[in-house]
This record gives structure tokens, C-alpha cells and sequence, in this order.
């Protein structure tokens, strides 16, 4: 099931450049994914997560956003360095990406088909199975879309979230891409069709043994879903491994008090309530370990020296959490 | 669909009829014309006359109602100025002059402003930007005809390149038509642009660039496409600017439009021509606002749909 | 970084510009003219500007009557600045209120307020001012009618716009569940929020009201002479444009650097209070 | 019938070659009104150039002669009777035949019928014209005219159109190609742009034209038209007088009238002298003759022929006289300097010795400002009275209004203002009389006087010359003494042309409109 890694990211650095000066957004992050594998990455709001997903694509906020060092491996081959040509490319065929909001993600003044259309002309390398139209109804049919050969003709605002949804995810698939980036895909969909959706994105995975990174602030959704997982917090990795261990022994205190603020799978959480404070600003200077101020276990070691990554307290050798308490309370 | 323009169309009609009250009245408390008419030296029996023949002696709502019924058949009588033609000849007669003028410089204005707009838009922030924020600003911070004047002294007088003024071809149109599109220009930049900002954040642009969309697509077929709801609004607007606009400008350069036209007649208290130059202006201007609707309808499926 | 650099520190600049060309001189230039305005040295006709050949006394020339263009143009600016403020206010007053009428009540009275907005924008504006200058001769009073005319539609419709999504806000409902009358609704709650709006879009209407003044002088329908309002100065020197360019060209100069400044300052001040804005 | 702009006229107007043909192009003032039906302007005789009234004027000196329609006329004793003897090889153009008594019959009656709205025409009022001959036509008319000729010539009420055009066409032929008789024929009129006429082959009258093609072009900016005549657009420019200095420093050379073609003054209207006159307005500050001296005391004339006429003007000594017509004083235009002469002194000796303003209700002097075609000075003047009038002391405010708003007032004998005046073509002394200084004048106006109406009154009467001569004098001696008006200049019409292809033309700047004589254009080959 799960084989090669796919895209290595390494050593990722991104900035945007306000007049502040720059924020460092994506912080020295390193993951890896591989075919048929899906990766969660979570964190609160403003944590670097989508960041790094758009630094992934390269479609980063025009002027002001910049990756600054580190290399996105996909195969093998460093997207850092490609040409905007080569991107666009790549983008859509080898890399796919599903947006937070399908009310806004679609262009409403095209029909679903047509966005269809243009994706599987853009990026379809195997060409096969028909004239464009008749392949978009049968994507739309692939995404679960009763209908389809009537929904074509729709445009957005003729539809409902849950079906725009499974045409933006009909959009992503279409070129077969190695990778699938889905970004809190079901945060604006209701329960119930939360779960059609993603239900639908596992069979598709199951279906192209393609890798999936699963960007979400809803741990319940990634117990569900994901094979691994990485936090971030302050656009920096604080823990990563499998599910299993990081959901059985959480090593650090953020991880923790994420799940803590669970109360019921499937709830989302906007804010972390049970922790005091707000992730700190970016632009501060950070000296220790950016959780430290809202850490109810930091020392001065915490806010004056920033961990590196260590084993974590499940003891496997893939789990690993930057806390220099890890030993705290256990 | 068939809705929504049924009832854009009645509000436009609407309008119109308050329109019509406005331009009789308005042209009934500016003065008898008899003053301009007739000469300095003009005896009792020729003012008597002139105010008989011109109506101006039965009572206003009798003339109104005659000027309803009259208009409608687009007969606003005959031109006390130009004599021997009735009003609706004299100003259809003029017209072709002003639509021409005000195409070329819609023209002008469309064909520099917006990809100049759209550009400086998606290089926010480049050079490009900034000039695009000069002309914008240059534009409209000098009188249309003081530029006209500076315009025909510079490439007409000293440079030669250009007929100074007068009705002939294209060469005769150029720079009126950039003295009138000067000022839209500024304008439809700065809302192209603006737009377009707004666009590019659009989420379902991240959409098209994910899905690999090359830029110039992203910008044209997916950006502009949203954006240019805005330009399309200000174009109705823009029709009304450019008749306005072709009062001065016709002036400046001698161009025998429908400006022109209206402040011959408005100075000679030429009533029916001045009634039907201002009417035709203003089914102009509705018109052009009927066809925006109609146009956002169609390129905008939310609109089309609704109701 | 790069973000918006051709904008940076240019609201101060402009802001320089605009009280040095524009309000020191409406304000003091009783005080700083050195000449009377209105005096003509008969015998300086015509003078050109310092480094064209004229002199000190004279310093940007003088016009057909020998009045001193410096002056007159320092002078100007309390007409530039109060057909601008006068007519902005009284053209935002309307729009404002009709705009809120319109979108707080809807139905009829929104109906009838925007037909007559289209009227108002289908209606040929310079037309109607020669029309009525005709009738009643140009006056600084036409003038203002002309400018409120022309500029209260661009309130009523954006007013309108927000205050139909500010009706239905929370704290509008929870102000009227709480028992507060219409206009205090509308006092207290959605005229605060709209300010901004309206701050920005009269400030982006002060260089189409000095235009339009100009404008209006071209056509003969100005502020009447010899009141030397800038338009005027513009459009009575237009014809010496060539030999005696000095007459014409300083008080356009003057038009050109307070449109200019405004316009960026109201551009600075819509991204600072209401990016959402995009009007012209 | 219009000619209609299509895209198809802008094609070929953009292909139409630089003609071989010798096109001689002059940029003026739009007319007051476009049409070919003279009577239904108020005299912009814009036809000029093709259409002919029956007397001619002499390019040099102005006088009536017969190089008009007529070789010669006669008149009764008592002025009433004024035959005609039409010149008898004279043609319409386009093949109307020749030109006969029942033209001028048919004529008279077009510019008289009720649409008429000529200036002047109240001097064909009960006008009968009757053909004696084929050639000779006799005009009866209900009271002395001693200045019938002017009808006919300078003010040019009465042009000839061509019966048998009528016959065949009606006004619709006139409307889309009236034949005159002149020496150039109708070519096309391009509303709101301009009017064309072409040279006739071998004219009747042996005048052989030195170019092909005459094009008036209307343009109403100066500044355009400066600039058209500096791009060598045009050959020939109606300029304002200061504009005119752009152009002679570009090269270009004014060509003046021979005879002076205008007067200017300002008048103090609502001085109506009469007793009992209900329009009388007691508050007016001009009413003592002293503030009318006074203010007329304040104004340097030469200073203003300066400023307003670039220096080429005369000082006018009584507005409506001049050397050409009756009552022509020399004494008064030498006395001039004595009792108008500018003297601030003596003008605020004046305003005090007659309380001013104090003991006025109403001190402030209001000064009209309006534009006029032909008069572009008329803003600047107003300016300048108010910069003279300040000066001395006065009170007063300008009033800007167009010429047609002041005409309603003047009416309705409510124009209480200083305002200017023109006397464009300078006027038979009856008819300026009557015009600015009597109550008999339309639109009564500015100065009414019991004394002027008396000498008036048998002015108009009487038919001996000596006795009118002393009559126009006397009243011109009164109201010089009264001050009635501020008399300012007399000018010259002028044309502005471009020395390359324009050698030079005479005309006497005698008609209503300054210029004639366009056969006189002397190109250069």
C-alpha cells in the first residue's frame, strides 16, 4: 500500500515580505510523503500549515510571498528551483490541490463542467477515454456526482457545497497527480457531508495510490483519515510521527493540549480555548521555544533556548517532538 | 433573465418619462427664446408672432402634453436656429460626429486603460504600477480643455502631425479623441486595476493556479473575466462622460457634434433643439446603462439566473 | 517589502503639497499676496514670470490687465477650497442621507431614491448648467448647485450599498430588539460605520469639483469675473496660450498639484479606512 | 435640409486629394444662425459671398455705389419714393435666368413675411416694392427714409433671391442651393462647420475671381482658429485683437477695413429722462449727470485702446456719429478732450460735489459682462470699466449675462446696468440715433430725453438735407453734453491672413458683418 516517498520537503523556508519586515511563515520544515500515504499537518489558524502547502504548489500570495531556502523534492526533482513555466506544468498534473472553501474556489462565471474541462485538457497525459466533455462527466461521476451528465452544464452557484466540493476534488484528480494536497477540504461543508467527502477522497486514494498531504485543524478527521501527522505551531514542526503513537503518547505540550481540546471527533476547533494566549506573532524575535509564553510547564530553558527535534515519548523511531520537557508530568 | 431586463427596461422608461418633465420645464424657466430670436430691434408684431408660432402662448401643461405626445414620436418641432430642419434632423444629423469622436475615444480609453489596468494590477508593485498610477493621477487633474489646447499646439501648430481641428478622417480625430479619453483613461485604470486586485485574491484564482493554469489564462480568461464586471459598470457611465465630454471637446476642436451642437442652441435658445439634444443624450446614456445590465447577464450566470 | 513602495511617504508629501498650494493660501492670502488681487498696474500688462524676463515684483507675470497672477492665483484658492468644501458637503449631505433613507428603509422609498439617482446620472450635467445659466447668469451658487448635482448620486448609491448590508448586521438587530427608533438606528449605529466611505469618496471628489469649476468657465458659466478662481484664470488665458502661456499655465499648475495631491491622499486614505471602496 | 454627416462623406473627405483648385479658407465666428434663408437670421449675412443686395458699397471708401445689383436709383422729394434700375445682363447662378424686378418683388415679400427676424427690418415696414419694367422696380414707402440706400447695402436687409428658383423649387431649393448673382456661386453648406462657395466662369459683371473655391469656416474658439491659421488650415482668421499678436509674431499679417466698421460704448441703460416714465428706476446712480461724467472722466482711452484694441483704434468722441453720416461735428470731437478727457481728479470732484455714495440709496455701479460674437473684447472691457471705475471711487459689481438675456431685459426696459454697446455697422446717424438715444428705438432703451426727443421727432420728418444735418448735430450735441453714454472706440473690422497665400484684400468693413468684397481676395499664385 504505502511505497516510495513521493515529495520530500526539506529544510522548507518561506517569508512573506511586509513592511514590517519579513515574516518567517514556514520555518525550517522537513516531511516526507509517499505514494498511497496520508499526511496530516495541523495546527491552529496562522500556524504555517496552508503556507506550506502553497509554498509546496509555488503559488505563494504574489508579491510578498518567497520561499527562502530549503528544497521541495518531488520524485526527486527540486520544485524550489523550477521556472514558473515548469510550475505551471507540474502544477495540476503531478501536484493537485483542493481549496478550503468551495463556495469561493470555483469560478462562477464558468459552468463546472467547463472548469473541468480545462483542468483535464491542462493536465490529462493519458488523453484516453473520449471526447473532453464526455471525460469531465465521467470525473463528476468519479467524485460522486449524481447527475452528472446534467451538472455539467450547472455553474456554481447552482449548486451545493458539498457538490461544488466533489468537483473541485474532480478538478485535482484530473490530471492523476502523484500528490494531492487537500487543504481543511470539509471545513466549510455540514457533518454529514463532511464524512461523504471524505470517504470519497479515501477511495480515491485507495483507487491512484496517490500520496496526500491533509491539511486540518480537526484532529478527530485525522485519527479518521491520516497514516501520519506533523504539528506545527508558529510555522514550525513541534511533533510528528504516526498516528497511533503521536495519538497515544502526545510529547508535546501543544500536541497535547490539541487533543485536549477535543472533545468529540469530528468538532472543529478554531482556537485552542483550553490554552491560555494566542500563537505569538511572527515577527517577534523568537529566542527559546515559541510556545514557551503559553507553556504551562516552561522554564527558563524553554524561553531561552529552542528545542530541536528529539524522540518522542511513544518511543518509535519515527515520532519525534521539539520539547525540552517531554518528560513532564509522565 | 427575460425578467430582469423587462424590468430594467421599465425603469429606464420610467426615467425617461421624469426626464421629459425636467427638460420642458427646464427649458421654460430659462427665458423666453423670443429674446434670442428675434433681432435687438424687433417690433411688437414680430415678438407676437414668434410666441404664437412657437406655442408659447397656450398654457404650460397644454404645451407639456404636446410636447409628451410630440416626443414620443421624436418630434420635439422645428429648430428655431436651424431653420427649415426640425429638431430630432438637426441633432440625428450631428450625432454620427459625436459617436464617432466617442468611439474612437472609448476606443483609446479601453485599449490603453484596461490591459494597462490589468497589468499594473498583476505586477502590483512594479514600475509598471507606477505608471499606470501616474497617468491615472495626470489624468484627472487637468481640465479636458486646457490639455485639448495644449495637445493641438504641440502636435498640430509645431509638430504637424495632425490637422489642428475641424470634421474629417481619423487623422482630424486623434487628438480630440485622447483630449476626451485623457480623463476615462484615468479613471478606468484605476477601477481595472482596483478590480483586478480584488480578483486575484479570489480563492477560485489559487483554484486555477493549482489546477495549473498558465498566467496569462489566470489573468484573461479567469481574472479579467470577474473584474471586468467593474469597467463594464463604469461604461455606462462612460457614455455619459463622452457626451459631456464632447461639449468642451467639440468646442476646443471645432467638431461638428451634437456638443457642439447643444451649446449653439442652448446660447440661441433654441428650444426644440435643446429639448431634443438633451433627450437623445439622455436615451443614450440609458440605453448604454440598459445594454450594461444586459451585458452583465450575460457574462455573469448569478445575474442571469435570478428571478 | 515591495509591496506598495510607489504610495509610500507620499501621503505627507501630498498633504505638504496641499496646504502649501491649497489651504495656507485660501486661508492667509490676505497676508501673504503681494498684491492685491484684483488691482491692475495697468502698465505692467502682460508682464512675463520671473526668469522669463519679468521681475521680482511680478513673480509668475501678470495678466492682460497687469493684475499680478501670483496673487490672483493665492487668492483662488479660498474659491477652489470653498466651492470644494461647500459643495462636497452639501452634495455628500444629500447623498448620504437619501443613500441611508434608501437602504435602511428599502421597498418605495429606495425605489423612488435610486430612479432618481439614474435621472440624475442620465441628465447631461454641463448641459443643464448652461441651460440654467442662462436663465439666472452664472454664479458661484450655480457653480455649487452644479457640483452637488453632479456628485450627491456617487454618495447615495455607495451609502445605500453599505447601509443595506449594515442593516442587517447583529448589533443593528440587537439595537432594535432593544428598542432604539429608526433614526437613532441610523444615527448611532450605521452613520458611524459608513464615515470612513464617506470620507473617502468626498476626498476623491475634490479634484472633480475643481475641474468641473474649471470646466464650467471654459463654457462661460463659471464663478463670474474678475473673481480669480483658478478654472476661470485656466479658461481666460487659454486663448494667450502661446505668447503669454504664464496666464494660463500657473493656476493650472495649481489645479494640477491639488487634484493630484487630493486624489493621492484620498487613495492613501481609502486603503488606510476602507479598502473595500473602489469607486473613482 | 441638412447635409448629413456619414461615414461615407469622412471617407472621402480623408481621400479627397489636395485639390489643384486654388481653395481660399477663412476661419470665423459660427453665425448666429445657419440657414440660407437670410430673413431668418437676425443679419449674419453669411451668403455674403454669392448673394447680392441691390446697392454695392466702394471697397475704398465705403460710400454706396452701384456695383450692386443696381446701375442706378432715383428718389422722390420727400424720400418716399425710391426707384431702381436694375442692371440688365445681371444672372442667377445655376441657370436662373436673368435678374429681374419680380426678384426683387418677391424678395421683399420673403424678407418681410412674418417668420423675417432681420435686425433692421423695421425700415421695410409698409414697404411696397412694384415692378415697373423687367429692370425697374419702384419701393413706395409709408414715411421719409433718408437712409433707404443703407437697407439695401451696409445693413443689407433686403438680398435678392432668384423667383424662378422659387417657382421651381420653393424654399427647398433655396435651402439646398440658393442662386445668387455675385461673383462667386453657393457651393455646399456643411452645418455647424461651414459654408462653401466656387467661382463663376466667366460672371456676367466681367469680375473674374483670383481663386477657385471660397470655404468660411465656423469655428467658435479663438484659440482654434489661431491655431488652424498657424498650421496653414486657413488662410484668412477672424481674431480676437489680442490674439492677434500671437499670430503676427508667427508671420501672419492683419489686413483692417478701409473704413472704420464699428463703434463701442457703454452705456448707463435706464436713464429715461421723459417725465412720468414708469420705468424709470430712481435709485440709479447715473441718473446725475455728474456720475455720468464722473465715470465718464475715469476712463483712460487710450490705455483701453491698448489693452482691448492692441492700439489700433480711435478714440470715439459721440457714440452713433461719425464723419461719413449727418450731424458730423467736428467741434464735439475737439471738444472731446476738454469734457470726457481722463481726469481722475476732476471724476472725484465730481462724485463729491454730488454726494457720492453717501447720498446715494443704490451706489453700486453694476457692470455687465456678456459675450458677443464680433465683440470679443466685452469680458476685458467689463473688467477694465470696473478696474477704471474703482480707481476713481465707484462702487461696483459685474454682471455677467448673454447677450440675448440683456436684450430681454432691455425689452422689457429693465436692463439697469452699464453695459456695452456696439454700432456694428457703423450706422446712418437717424438710425443710430434712433437706436441709442431715443424712445423710439427697439428695444427702447438706454437714454431717453425729452430735449432729444423733440429735435427727434422732425428728424424724422424732414426730408431737407441742411435741416437734418443741423437736427443730427444738435442732438448729438446734447447728448454729448448730457453724457448720456461712455463713448469708447471706433475700430476697424481686421482679418488676420497668411502672407504666403493671401496677398491682400480691400473691403470697407461697411456691412453688418464687417467683411464683403471677397471677389477682392487677392491670392497669391
Amino acid at each position: 500500500m504505502i511505497g516510495e516517498p513521493v515529495l520530500e520537503v526539506r529544510n522548507l523556508k518561506t517569508h512573506l515580505m511586509v513592511k514590517a519586515g519579513p515574516l518567517p511563515v514556514v520555518d525550517d520544515v522537513s516531511f516526507s510523503v509517499s505514494a498511497g500515504e496520508t499526511l496530516g499537518i495541523v495546527g491552529e489558524s496562522g500556524c504555517g500549515k496552508s503556507m506550506t502547502a502553497l509554498s509546496i504548489m509555488r503559488v505563494l500570495p504574489r508579491p510578498i510571498g518567497r520561499i527562502v531556502g530549503g528544497e521541495i523534492l518531488l520524485r526527486g526533482e527540486d520544485l524550489v528551483s523550477k521556472s514558473e513555466a515548469e510550475m505551471t506544468a507540474i502544477r495540476g498534473s503531478r501536484l493537485g490541490m483542493i481549496l478550503q472553501d468551495p463556495h469561493t474556489s470555483l469560478n462562477p462565471l464558468h459552468t463546472v463542467g467547463n472548469q473541468v474541462i480545462e483542468a483535464l485538457r491542462i493536465n490529462d497525459r493519458r488523453g484516453a477515454g473520449g471526447s473532453l466533455p464526455a471525460r469531465a462527466v465521467a470525473m463528476l461521476k468519479k467524485v460522486n456526482v449524481a447527475d452528472a451528465e446534467r451538472r455539467v452544464h450547472a455553474y456554481p452557484h447552482q449548486m451545493s457545497g458539498g457538490m461544488k466540493q466533489r468537483v473541485v476534488g474532480a478538478i485535482a484528480i484530473s490530471g492523476a497527480p502523484d500528490v494531492i494536497i487537500a487543504d481543511e477540504p470539509t471545513t466549510a461543508l455540514d457533518v454529514t457531508i463532511q464524512l461523504q467527502y471524505l470517504q470519497l477522497l479515501q477511495e480515491i486514494q485507495a483507487e491512484t495510490g496517490m500520496a496526500m498531504i491533509f491539511i486540518t485543524h480537526d484532529l478527530g478527521i485525522v485519527a479518521n483519515l491520516c497514516h501520519r501527522l506533523i504539528v506545527m505551531y508558529a510555522g514550525r514542526i513541534v511533533e510528528e510521527g504516526t498516528v497511533r503513537d503521536v495519538f497515544k503518547a502526545p510529547s508535546h505540550p501543544y500536541t497535547e493540549a490539541l487533543l485536549n481540546s477535543v472533545p468529540a471527533v469530528n468538532r472543529k476547533v478554531d482556537r485552542l480555548y483550553a490554552i491560555d494566549g494566542q500563537p505569538p506573532k511572527l515577527t517577534q524575535t523568537r529566542v527559546g521555544c515559541s510556545f514557551a509564553p503559553r507553556c504551562p510547564y516552561a522554564d527558563d530553558t524553554c524561553r531561552s533556548l529552542a528545542p530541536s527535534p528529539s524522540p518522542g515519548l511513544s518511543g518509535s523511531g519515527d515520532h519525534r517532538a521539539s520539547c525540552w520537557k517531554q518528560e513532564r508530568g509522565a | 433573465m427575460a425578467r430582469f431586463i423587462t424590468t430594467r427596461f421599465l425603469q429606464a422608461l420610467l426615467s425617461l418619462l421624469v426626464i421629459t418633465l425636467i427638460v420642458f420645464s427646464l427649458s421654460h424657466l430659462t427665458g423666453s427664446p423670443i429674446d434670442a430670436l428675434l433681432p435687438d430691434d424687433a417690433t411688437q408684431a414680430q415678438i407676437d408672432n414668434l410666441t404664437r408660432e412657437l406655442g408659447l402662448d397656450r398654457p404650460l401643461h397644454v404645451q407639456y402634453f404636446t410636447f409628451l405626445q410630440n416626443a414620443a414620436l421624436g418630434d420635439f418641432g422645428d429648430s428655431t436656429k436651424w431653420k427649415g430642419s426640425s429638431a430630432a434632423e438637426v441633432v440625428i444629423d450631428r450625432l454620427p460626429a459625436t459617436l464617432q469622436l466617442g468611439g474612437l475615444a472609448l476606443l483609446i480609453s479601453v485599449v490603453v486603460a484596461i490591459p494597462l489596468g490589468v497589468v499594473a494590477a498583476v505586477r502590483k508593485g512594479s514600475s509598471i504600477d507606477a505608471v499606470a498610477s501616474v497617468i491615472a493621477l495626470l489624468g484627472q487633474s487637468l481640465p479636458a480643455f486646457w490639455l485639448g489646447l495644449v495637445l493641438m499646439w504641440v502636435f498640430a501648430v509645431i509638430l504637424g502631425w495632425f490637422p489642428t481641428s475641424g470634421y474629417g478622417g481619423v487623422t482630424h480625430m486623434v487628438l480630440p479623441a485622447i483630449a476626451m479619453a485623457w480623463f476615462q483613461i484615468a479613471a478606468l485604470t484605476r477601477l481595472t486595476r482596483s478590480a483586478m486586485l480584488e480578483v486575484l485574491d479570489a480563492e477560485y484564482i489559487k483554484l486555477a493556479r493549482v489546477k495549473g493554469v498558465s498566467e496569462r489564462a489566470i489573468v484573461w480568461r479567469h481574472a479579467f473575466s470577474n473584474a471586468a464586471i467593474v469597467p463594464i459598470t463604469y461604461f455606462g457611465v462612460l457614455a455619459g462622460s463622452l457626451l459631456t465630454g464632447s461639449v468642451v471637446i467639440e468646442t476646443v476642436f471645432a467638431w461638428p457634434g451634437a456638443g457642439l451642437l447643444a451649446i449653439d442652441a442652448i446660447r440661441g435658445r433654441d428650444f426644440p433643439v435643446v429639448q431634443s439634444v438633451v433627450m437623445f443624450f439622455a436615451v443614450f446614456f440609458l440605453l448604454a446603462n440598459f445594454l450594461v445590465d444586459i451585458l452583465y447577464a450575460v457574462i455573469d450566470p448569478r445575474i442571469r439566473h435570478q428571478g | 517589502m515591495r509591496k506598495r513602495p510607489f504610495f509610500d511617504g507620499l501621503p505627507v508629501i501630498s498633504l505638504t503639497i496641499l496646504v502649501v498650494v491649497l489651504v495656507i493660501p485660501a486661508l492667509f492670502a490676505d497676508l501673504i499676496a503681494p498684491h492685491d488681487p484684483y488691482k491692475a498696474y495697468l502698465r505692467n500688462r502682460l508682464e512675463p514670470p520671473l526668469f522669463f524676463g519679468g521681475t521680482t515684483e511680478f513673480i509668475l507675470g501678470t495678466d492682460r490687465l497687469g493684475r499680478d497672477i501670483l496673487s490672483r492665483i493665492l487668492h483662488g484658492a479660498k474659491y477652489a477650497l470653498s466651492i470644494s468644501i461647500v459643495g462636497i458637503l452639501l452634495g455628500a449631505a444629500v447623498g448620504t442621507a437619501l443613500g441611508l433613507i434608501a437602504g435602511y428603509l428599502r421597498g418605495m422609498a429606495d425605489a423612488v431614491i435610486m430612479r432618481v439617482v439614474d435621472i440624475t446620472f442620465a441628465l447631461p450635467s454641463i448641459l443643464l448648467a448652461l441651460a440654467l445659466a442662462t436663465l439666472s447668469g452664472p454664479s458661484f451658487q450655480l457653480v455649487i448647485f452644479v457640483v452637488i448635482f453632479v456628485i450627491w448620486g456617487y454618495f447615495a448609491r455607495q451609502v445605500r450599498a453599505e447601509t443595506l448590508v449594515l442593516r442587517e448586521a447583529d448589533f443593528v438587530a440587537r439595537a432594535r430588539v432593544a428598542g432604539a427608533s429608526d433614526l437613532r438606528i441610523l444615527r448611532k449605529y450605521i452613520l458611524p460605520n459608513i464615515v470612513n466611505t464617506i470620507v473617502v469618496l468626498a476626498t476623491l471628489q475634490v479634484g472633480v469639483v475643481v475641474i468641473l469649476e474649471a470646466t464650467l468657465s471654459f463654457l462661460g458659466i463659471g464663478i463670474p469675473r474678475p473673481t480669480p478662481a483658478w478654472g476661470l484664470l485656466v479658461a481666460d488665458g487659454r486663448q494667450l496660450i502661446v505668447s503669454s502661456w504664464w496666464i494660463s499655465f500657473f493656476p493650472g499648475l495649481a489645479i494640477l498639484l491639488t487634484v493630484l495631491s487630493v486624489n493621492l491622499l484620498g487613495d492613501w486614505l481609502r486603503d488606510r479606512l476602507d479598502p473595500k471602496l473602489r469607486q473613482v | 435640409m441638412l447635409r448629413a454627416i456619414t461615414l461615407t462623406t469622412l471617407v472621402f473627405a480623408a481621400a479627397a486629394p489636395a485639390a489643384l483648385a486654388q481653395t481660399v479658407t477663412m476661419t470665423m465666428t459660427p453665425p448666429a444662425v445657419e440657414t440660407n434663408r437670410y430673413w431668418n437670421t437676425p443679419g449674419d449675412f453669411a451668403l455674403g459671398p454669392a448673394l447680392q443686395g441691390l446697392v454695392g458699397h466702394n471697397p475704398e471708401t465705403g460710400a454706396f455705389d452701384n456695383s450692386g445689383l443696381a446701375e442706378s436709383w432715383t428718389n422722390n422729394d420727400d424720400l418716399t419714393e425710391w426707384t431702381f434700375k436694375l442692371k440688365p445682363n445681371a444672372e442667377f447662378h445655376f441657370g436662373y435666368g436673368p435678374v429681374t424686378a419680380a426678384d426683387v418683388v418677391h424678395s421683399l415679400e420673403l424678407h418681410t413675411g412674418p417668420d423675417s427676424i432681420l435686425n433692421g427690418i423695421s425700415q421695410l415696414e409698409g414697404a411696397v416694392a412694384e415692378a415697373i419694367d423687367d429692370h425697374t422696380v419702384k419701393f413706395t414707402l409709408p414715411a421719409p427714409q433718408v437712409d433707404f440706400l443703407f437697407v439695401h447695402g451696409g445693413r443689407g436687409s433686403l438680398v435678392i433671391y432668384s423667383k424662378a428658383q422659387f417657382d421651381a423649387e420653393g424654399l427647398e431649393g433655396y435651402d439646398t442651393k440658393p442662386a445668387g448673382s455675385g461673383p462667386l456661386q453657393y457651393a455646399s453648406r456643411d452645418v455647424g462647420r461651414g459654408l462653401n462657395f466656387e467661382k463663376v466662369e466667366g460672371h456676367w459683371s466681367g469680375t473674374d475671381v483670383g481663386y477657385d473655391r471660397l470655404e468660411l469656416e465656423f469655428v467658435a474658439e479663438p484659440a482654434t482658429r489661431l491655431a488652424r491659421l498657424l498650421a496653414g488650415e486657413a488662410d484668412i482668421a477672424v481674431l480676437p485683437r489680442e490674439v492677434q499678436g500671437d499670430a503676427i509674431a508667427a508671420g501672419m499679417a492683419v489686413i483692417p477695413s478701409t473704413r472704420a466698421s464699428n463703434q463701442t460704448a457703454m452705456l448707463f441703460n435706464g436713464t429715461f429722462l421723459q417725465p412720468g416714465d414708469e420705468a424709470l428706476d430712481k435709485s440709479l446712480p447715473w441718473l446725475d449727470i455728474r456720475i455720468r461724467e464722473a465715470i465718464n472722466r475715469s476712463i483712460d482711452r487710450n490705455t483701453m485702446i491698448d489693452v482691448l484694441y492692441d492700439g489700433r483704434a480711435e478714440v470715439l468722441p459721440v457714440f452713433a456719429m461719425d464723419p461719413r453720416h449727418e450731424g458730423y461735428s467736428q467741434a464735439l470731437a475737439d471738444k472731446f478732450d476738454a469734457a470726457y478727457g481722463f481726469d481722475l481728479d476732476k471724476a472725484r470732484a465730481l462724485m463729491a460735489e454730488a454726494g457720492y455714495p453717501d447720498k446715494f440709496e443704490n451706489p453700486v455701479i453694476p457692470i455687465l459682462s456678456s459675450n458677443l460674437a464680433g465683440n470679443p473684447e466685452f469680458p476685458t472691457m467689463a473688467e477694465l470699466m470696473q478696474v477704471f471705475l474703482e480707481e476713481a471711487g465707484f462702487q461696483t459689481e459685474i454682471v455677467e449675462m448673454d447677450w440675448a438675456g440683456l436684450g430681454g431685459l432691455r425689452n422689457a426696459r429693465a436692463a439697469k446696468m452699464f453695459h456695452p454697446m456696439r454700432n456694428m455697422p457703423v450706422k446712418p446717424s437717424a438710425v443710430g440715433i434712433r437706436n441709442y438715444y431715443s424712445a423710439a428705438g427697439r428695444p427702447r432703451n438706454n437714454y431717453e430725453d425729452p430735449e432729444v426727443e423733440v429735435l427727434m421727432d422732425e428728424y424724422m420728418q424732414s426730408t431737407d438735407p441742411d435741416r437734418r444735418n443741423e437736427l443730427a448735430a444738435g442732438i448729438f450735441d446734447r447728448v454729448f453734453h448730457q453724457y448720456a453714454v461712455v463713448p469708447l472706440a471706433s475700430i476697424s473690422a481686421e482679418v488676420v491672413v497668411n502672407p504666403k497665400t493671401i496677398e491682400g484684400w480691400l473691403y470697407p468693413g461697411v456691412t453688418s458683418v464687417g467683411f464683403s468684397h471677397f471677389e477682392n481676395v487677392d491670392v497669391n499664385e
